[in-house]
């Protein structure tokens, strides 16, 4: 059996009239982790929903495990022990920290368990203190980390961060890299987009540039760390 | 929609209007006149619900004060002062809607639809309940309000076609009215409220009087409406305040398309418009005009004056396929 | 008044505030929790009345019918989900509203055409016929008690599953989020599905307990509808326990208002619910 | 209260930047949320010309601070003073019109509405006649012209007939700005500009932002910390609702507390 | 050469609370003129039909919609009151002949009253009043009267009220609940509170059968006699499934009146419909007697009103409730009945009230 996670072949997504997504191609591995970059708007997050069926490609296939699940259903393909933490947050207000986290719960696709409400409160410890404060109460960074929370309850091979630390404190950042890498080592795939190009290029195996919905690049990290024009060209730093 | 030809459009609308009595027998044009005033109504109502965001569903009080106001300023002989009468309707019913608004828009949401509906109920009680306005029952406006001014009268209401006349210049008084005041600052401040009111307070506004000038403006032309219908029909019941005919009004102001003036106005021409014409197909007329709304919901989002926009974007889609 | 009149009058309030929650129950799942409009509540309620008629006169009593009438009300809401609320949970609430709308014009036609427009009675069970004598001149019948308890029960029963079970955490955040939820793995189509029909079969369940002492007529679906919503708004939208206390409010002041105030009776609701969202705009109590 | 009494604002790029002319003042303001206090006795000054960036931890109290002199909080005690008047009880609404302009850690914008729209509104809330119910708001050309300016600051040139709700998250936290800057505002609370925003947006924020400054007050919450040292002319660190230190960038940079509080030591 | 047409307009509820009503007034309307070999006077008739929906917001457009759309000769309806309010205004104003088969509001034959408008069923304080006459010729000596808040269950204790307080009795309180409520819980706690020795209600429909299952689980149906207006009872029996058994109704029209009319009217609508009569067949009957009677009077020829009016005036129905004649307001002057409910039916006791004129006040004719 391949050991390819989730892959997109040709993706083009529209919304409405507007072309987004020119025939993206993307894979990644079990264990793997990648980077994805590119400006703002340049369709990383059209990309990542596309592939969990949360809009419709119009062209193109998406395989989940080797199945071909193009355009959902989302659930199903999130079963697949497949996490995401959407960008701008998608907590639930309306339910306290603790439902937020209850709620998700569930065993990975292999049974594993190795993500439980009390391993989230080590890692969050801030989390613990705000337990049974409604999730719309939270400042904006527990926000955060709850969505990161909420994902790991879900035991999943393939995490999908999108902007997860937006609006994190640096020693916050800095602890959510570690939990990256102990993720990674622990044999979960992670899909990384963030704007901090030097910490993503350092904590994974592979980055994909991303412009105007096509990909530009796609190779190892340390090419890119060792390549500043690359970064200069395609991210403008 | 091009603007153009949404003008050309309601140009031609407006000539249909007045050679209709031409052609409609009277009792046609009496029921064209009831789809118009209905408009104005809708129009009122939709400058709260889709412009600003406060869906009301007792916006039927309004109404229904107003045309009370009329019955008891009316003497059991004689015409009331068209020029007091229309003034006072309207008045009546702004001030009704300006104490109401002082409360019920501390409320949000669902709430507000609630609240309305609240206030809404009492003014319903208050006349079906007590022998103010000839309760339950109803009362009669014998004689139509009379517009001479010293001697002179410059229209006559008794006469149908010239009630009707009337009434189509109030509908267009009204349009333009509106028109100027949602292409006004004040126009795109109540739409920026029903975008996010939170932001517009924190960009400066103070949304609750905007907001409490929209409801106050939005009753006073509901007033406008209510004391044509009992000019119109000549009788006063608390039905007018029920909140059947609150939500009746939100519907065709639903189903016009919310947010779209002359829709508010088709709304109300196509609900009485098939309801006219199932009840005479059917004594079960309801069930047809139930599986109308429900096919229209479904098929038919954003309303019917967003069918053309639609037809017409499947069109092209089509043509650039082909 | 004399002290055992007011007396009862409490225990009148207190019955008529229970029961008043009984009809707002499926309300409550389906608008407070699932943020479904549904102005075809009052419609499931006539629903299921009518079911309670057909199914006794078929059956002879009347909890037989509501055994078999609670599935069929439950299969029923499930093909409304499925045909009708699934298509517009992406769209503007309003149209929840008009769809609704449309509902009651359609439904009442149907139950029109399929028994007519005549009133119809349903017996008591014999079990539950019986009566407690209250004073010299008054008693209080069993029935009414036992409804009393199957509401008590039900507010525990809802509250139970919406604030204690995963489902119902669920439910709350699909009615936030519905992407959200199915990024987590969770088929939102079913879940509301369900949740759905068992709002309906709710609110016929109410009808079908509350037959008996309302009998069975048409248009008896209006009556209830925006009682129901008052109830729920008052409560404060998403929570059991809310609307019971505004249900029993409104009992009170319904019972209270007839006997004290006859002339303003018709206010007395809803001078209570707009003073209430005066004080708490959202309500008593409010979620977050 | 008057409106009109609240008009005595100073138009920002009409007056002279006079260096320690101090606009903003917090003073001693705390706020609770039941048993939590999410702000204790917090004390800050905003003068014309100096960005004071106030950092902290996750749920340290900095948006808590920024909501309760924006208005959009009332604070449990306290004063807040707004070129020496009491300005605590006034409304969000009135602070921003006497010259206090904020935007939000969580993107809020007018989705359905233009880019150019969405700043027009600003703009237009500056407008002195807004209840002229006559006249054709898009006539009012000083508003359309500040709107489009303030488009063009944020980096959204080109971008002004977008539907803002469509476009892409790091785009809308660009209006975000964009709008404050319309509304032109001499004080202004920014939480956390720089997030969702690109690497080369970000660059050219910091460079708006030292433009900006030179005649404003500028209160800015950022977790990004190459950007706050670039720009920020005081620190104040907040932990758990208390300021744990206040001063300049190299104090802050240096401090033990702070380090161990906040930034932590070592790097990625 | 034929005579012209007649052309009928029926304004009647056929949806909603009352469609039931509707039904059967329609019925017997057209059972008369089958009758009479489908013709009226020789005049074919032809119907126009609108359901009012008892919608009084609609009503001026309905009645409308027959008058100046479908320019029918006459207008007959409807149940609701507010709604023939609204009917009775349209036709004063086009002069169009009118006949009430049901609303029973007090003013239609009173200040409202006008030469063309007429009624076949009677006035709310008809019934109420024979019945207060019983009540007290039973010996009570007081009374509570309960209605919903509306004209209709006002006027209905009022007449009670004169009736009742006219041969001596007293009525202690009037009991009101907003309309269309009905929980009655309270107000019953508050009639036994009250202790009167009689209770007079004006309920119809679902609340009625909802109050006599009430009166009698709170157990007050054997400590306190309930009295009422027929239509407690009308077509409800059987929803009260036994609660109503016994109860004294009073009504202009009853089961086993035994004239030979009512016999073959029963017999025909049976047999025709499918279904038993009731009192709104019968008004409906009547009102297609009386306008025969109007069309009697000017032959073949053209309807001219004045004449139809004033034969209308004069004739005697002979309707199935036993003859009545017309008062000056144009309200029937009938027998009130005393009725006993027994099973299904509402059986004949005694004569309440012979000849009951409804007293018309304010009616300038
Ligand atoms: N709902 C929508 N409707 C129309 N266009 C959209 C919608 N959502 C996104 N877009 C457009 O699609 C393009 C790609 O957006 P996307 O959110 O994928 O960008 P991104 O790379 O994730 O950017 P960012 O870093 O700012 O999050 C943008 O130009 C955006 O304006
Ligand atoms: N409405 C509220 N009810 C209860 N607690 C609240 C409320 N708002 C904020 N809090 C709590 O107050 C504390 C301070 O929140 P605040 O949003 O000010 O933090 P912050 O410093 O902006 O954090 P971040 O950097 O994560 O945005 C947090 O612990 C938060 O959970
Ligand atoms: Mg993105
Ligand atoms: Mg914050």
């Amino acid at each position: 059996m391949s050991n390819v996670l989730l892959e997109a072949r040709e993706l083009h997504t529209y919304y409405g009239s507007s072309h987004i997504l020119h025939g993206v191609d993307f894979c990644i591995h079990k264990g793997e982790t990648l980077g994805l970059m590119g400006r703002n708007g340049m369709g990383k997050t059209t990309l990542i929903r596309s592939m969990l069926g949360l809009v419709k490609p119009r062209h193109g296939t998406v395989s989940v495990r080797g199945d071909v699940m193009t355009g959902g259903p989302t659930h199903r393909i999130a079963r697949q022990g497949i996490a995401y933490v959407p960008e701008g947050r998608g907590i639930f207000p309306n339910l306290s920290v603790r439902e937020n986290l209850q709620m998700a719960a569930r065993a990975g696709v292999d049974g594993q368990r190795d993500w439980t409400f009390e391993r989230v409160m080590q890692t969050f410890p801030r989390l613990a203190e705000r337990i049974n404060n409604g999730g719309g109460q939270l400042s904006g960074g527990e926000q955060q980390m709850l969505t990161i929370g909420r994902a790991l309850m879900t035991n999943p091979d393939l995490l999908i961060l999108d902007e997860a630390t937006e609006g994190l404190a640096p020693l916050i950042v800095r602890e959510i890299w570690r939990v990256i890498r102990e993720i990674r080592d622990s044999g979960i795939a992670t899909v990384i987009v963030d704007k901090n190009h030097a910490a993503v290029t350092s904590i994974t195996d592979r980055s994909m540039i991303v412009v105007k919905g096509q990909v530009v690049f796609d190779g190892a990290s340390t090419e890119v760390r060792n390549n500043p024009e690359l970064i200069q060209k395609h991210l403008g730093v | 929609m091009n603007p153009r030809i949404a003008l050309v459009l309601k140009l031609a609308a407006l000539v249909g209007l007045i050679v209709f009595p031409s052609f409609g027998s009277s009792f046609y044009t009496e029921m064209v006149a009831k789809m118009l005033i209905l408009g104005i109504f809708a129009m009122s109502l939709d400058l709260l619900v889709g412009f600003t965001g406060l869906v009301s569903l007792g916006h039927a009080a309004y109404f229904g004060i107003a045309a009370y106001t009329v019955a008891l300023l009316t003497p059991k002989y004689d015409p009331a002062n068209f020029w007091i009468a229309l003034p006072a309707a309207v008045l009546a019913a702004a001030a009704a809607a300006f104490v109401i608004g002082l409360f019920v828009l501390r409320t949000k949401g669902i709430y507000f639809i609630m609240v309305t509906l609240a206030f809404a109920q009492m003014v319903y009680f208050i006349f079906h309940d007590t022998a103010l306005g000839g309760g339950s029952d109803g009362i009669y406006v014998n004689f139509k309000p009379d517009a001479t001014i010293a001697g002179w009268q410059p229209f006559n209401l008794d006469e149908p076609l010239q009630l009707y006349y009337f009434v189509v210049a109030a509908l267009v008084a009204v349009f333009v009215f509106l028109t100027l005041v949602l292409r006004s600052p004040f126009g795109k401040v109540l739409v920026g409220i029903r975008s996010n009111e939170h932001r517009m307070q924190s960009l400066g506004y103070a949304t609750f009087r905007y907001k409490l000038a929209a409801f106050t403006l939005a009753g006073g032309l509901a007033g406008v409406a209510g004391f044509l219908y009992a000019v119109l029909f000549g009788f006063v019941t608390p039905e007018y305040l029920s909140w059947h005919q609150s939500g009746n009004v939100l519907m065709m102001v639903i189903l016009g398309g919310m947010g779209n003036l002359a829709g508010a106005v088709i709304g109300a021409f196509a609900f009485i418009g098939l309801q006219e014409m199932f009840a005479d197909w059917t004594k079960h007329w309801q069930l047809l005009m139930g599986g109308v709304i429900v096919a229209a919901v479904l098929f038919m989002p954003g309303g019917l004056s967003a069918l053309p926009g639609r037809v017409l974007k499947k069109l092209n889609q089509e043509s650039k396929h082909g | 008044m004399d002290f055992t009149i007011f007396l009862i009058q409490i225990l009148n309030s207190l019955q008529y505030g229970l029961l008043l929650f009984l009809v707002a129950s499926g309300l409550t799942l389906v608008f407070g929790i699932m943020g479904i409009i549904n102005l075809a509540h009052g419609s499931f309620y006539m629903i299921g009345a009518y079911l309670a008629f057909a199914l006794t006169s078929l059956t002879g009593n009347l909890m037989l019918a509501i055994v078999l009438g609670l599935p069929l009300a439950f299969i029923f809401g499930a093909l409304l989900e499925w045909l009708l609320f699934a298509h517009l949970y992406k769209r503007d609430h309003l149209e929840q509203v008009l769809l609704t709308y449309g509902l009651i014009l359609i439904f009442e036609e149907l139950r029109s055409l399929a028994i007519g427009d005549d009133v119809h009675g349903v017996n008591i069970p014999a079990l539950f016929s019986a009566s407690i004598p209250l004073s010299d001149t008054l008693s209080y019948p069993v029935y009414r008690l036992l409804i009393s308890a199957v509401c008590i029960a039900l507010a525990v029963g809802l509250w139970w599953l919406m604030q204690r079970t995963r489902l119902g955490m669920m439910i709350r955040a699909g009615s936030h989020d519905r992407d959200m939820v199915q990024a987590l793995g969770i088929d939102i189509n079913l879940l509301y599905r369900t949740v759905f029909a068992l709002g309906v079969a709710l609110a016929a369940l109410a009808g079908m307990l509350a037959a008996p002492i309302s009998s069975v007529y048409p248009g008896m679906g209006g009556s209830v509808l925006i009682i129901s919503f008052v109830i729920v708004v008052i409560g404060g939208i998403g929570s059991v326990w809310g609307a019971l206390i505004a249900a029993l409010l409104i009992g009170f002041a319904d019972t209270f208002g007839k006997v004290l105030v006859p002339e303003f009776a018709g206010l007395a609701v809803y001078l209570v619910m707009a003073i209430v969202l005066l004080w708490r705009p959202e309500g008593i109590l409010k979620k977050g | 209260m008057a409106e009109a009494d609240l008009q005595i604002r100073g138009t920002a790029s009409a007056a002279p930047a006079a260096q320690g002319d101090v606009l903003l003042v917090a003073d001693k303001l705390t706020r609770r949320f039941g048993g939590l206090a999410a702000n204790q006795d917090v004390c800050l000054s905003l003068e014309r010309g100096m960005l004071h960036a106030l950092l902290g931890p996750n749920g340290a109290g900095k948006s808590t601070c920024i909501n309760m002199l924006s208005g959009d909080l009332p604070p449990s005690e306290g004063r807040i003073l707004l070129r020496g008047q009491d300005v605590t009880r006034l409304s969000a609404a009135q602070r921003s019109k006497i010259g206090i302009g904020r935007s939000y850690q969580r993107t809020n914008i007018f989705p359905g509405f233009t880019v150019l729209e969405n700043c027009r509104l600003a703009a237009q809330s500056r407008n002195p006649r807004p209840w002229k119910i006559f006249t054709d708001a898009l006539g009012l050309t000083d508003t359309l012209e500040r709107a489009r300016a303030a488009i063009v600051e944020a980096g959204l040139a080109g971008r002004e007939q977008r539907i803002a709700g469509t476009m892409s998250h790091g785009e809308q936290r660009q209006l975000e700005i964009a709008m404050v800057l319309a509304t032109d505002a001499e004080v202004l609370l920014l939480d956390e500009p720089l997030a969702g925003m690109g690497s080369e947006e970000s660059a050219q924020m910091v460079e708006l932002l030292k433009r900006l400054k030179q005649n404003r007050a500028i209160l800015l919450v950022e977790h990004d910390m190459d950007a706050v040292f670039a720009v920020a002319d005081t620190i104040t660190v907040m932990v758990n609702g208390v300021v744990l230190e206040s001063g300049p960038p190299e104090q802050i940079r240096n401090s033990a507390d702070v380090q161990t509080a906040y930034l932590g030591d070592g790097h990625v | 050469q034929a005579a012209e047409k007649i052309k009928v307009g029926l304004m009647l509820p056929y949806t909603g609370t009352f469609a039931a009503l509707g039904t059967a007034i329609t019925n017997g309307f057209k059972q008369y003129v089958a009758e009479q070999g489908g013709t009226l006077a020789g005049r074919e008739v032809e119907y126009f039909v609108v359901d009012d929906e008892s919608d009084p917001a609609k009503a001026t457009e309905n009645a409308n919609k027959l008058v100046k759309r479908d320019q029918v000769d006459v207008l007959v309806g409807t149940v609701h009151s507010g709604v023939a309010l609204a009917m009775a205004k349209v036709a004063r104003d086009n002069k169009t002949l009118m006949i009430i088969p049901n609303a029973g509001a007090d003013e239609l034959t009173g200040p409202l009253c006008a030469p063309n408008v007429f009624r076949t069923s009677f006035s709310n304080w008809q019934p109420g009043y024979a019945m207060g006459k019983v009540a007290a010729e039973k010996g009570h000596k007081t009374a509570v009267t309960m209605s919903w808040k509306y004209a209709a269950g006002d006027e209905a204790s009022n007449g009670f009220a004169k009736g009742f307080e006219a041969s001596g009795g007293k009525v202690l309180k009037h009991l009101t609940l907003p309309f269309p409520n009905v929980e009655f819980q309270a107000l019953l706690t508050e009639i036994a509170s009250l202790k009167p020795e009689a209770v007079y209600v004006f309920f119809a429909g679902g609340g009625a059968v909802k109050f006599v299952k009430d009166y009698e689980a709170a157990g007050l149906k054997n400590s306190i006699p309930l009295y009422s207006s027929g239509f407690l009872t009308d077509g409800t029996l059987a929803a009260m499934g036994g609660s109503g058994e016994g109860l004294l109704t009073a009504l202009h029209y009853a089961d086993g009146l035994e004239n030979a009319k009512d016999k073959a009217f029963r017999n025909t609508y049976a047999t025709t419909y499918k279904l038993q009569p009731d009192v709104y067949a019968v008004q409906g009957y009547d009102a297609a007697q009386l306008l025969k009677a109007g069309l009697d009077a000017v032959k073949g020829g053209k309807l001219e009103q004045p004449a139809m009016i004033k034969a209308m005036e004069a004739a005697t129905i002979d309707s199935p409730r036993g003859a009545f004649t017309l008062s000056k307001a144009h309200n029937p002057v009938q027998d009130i009945y005393l009725r006993k409910a027994e099973g299904q039916e509402n059986k004949v006791v005694s004569v309440a009230a012979a000849k009951l004129a409804d007293p018309a006040r304010g009616c300038r004719m």
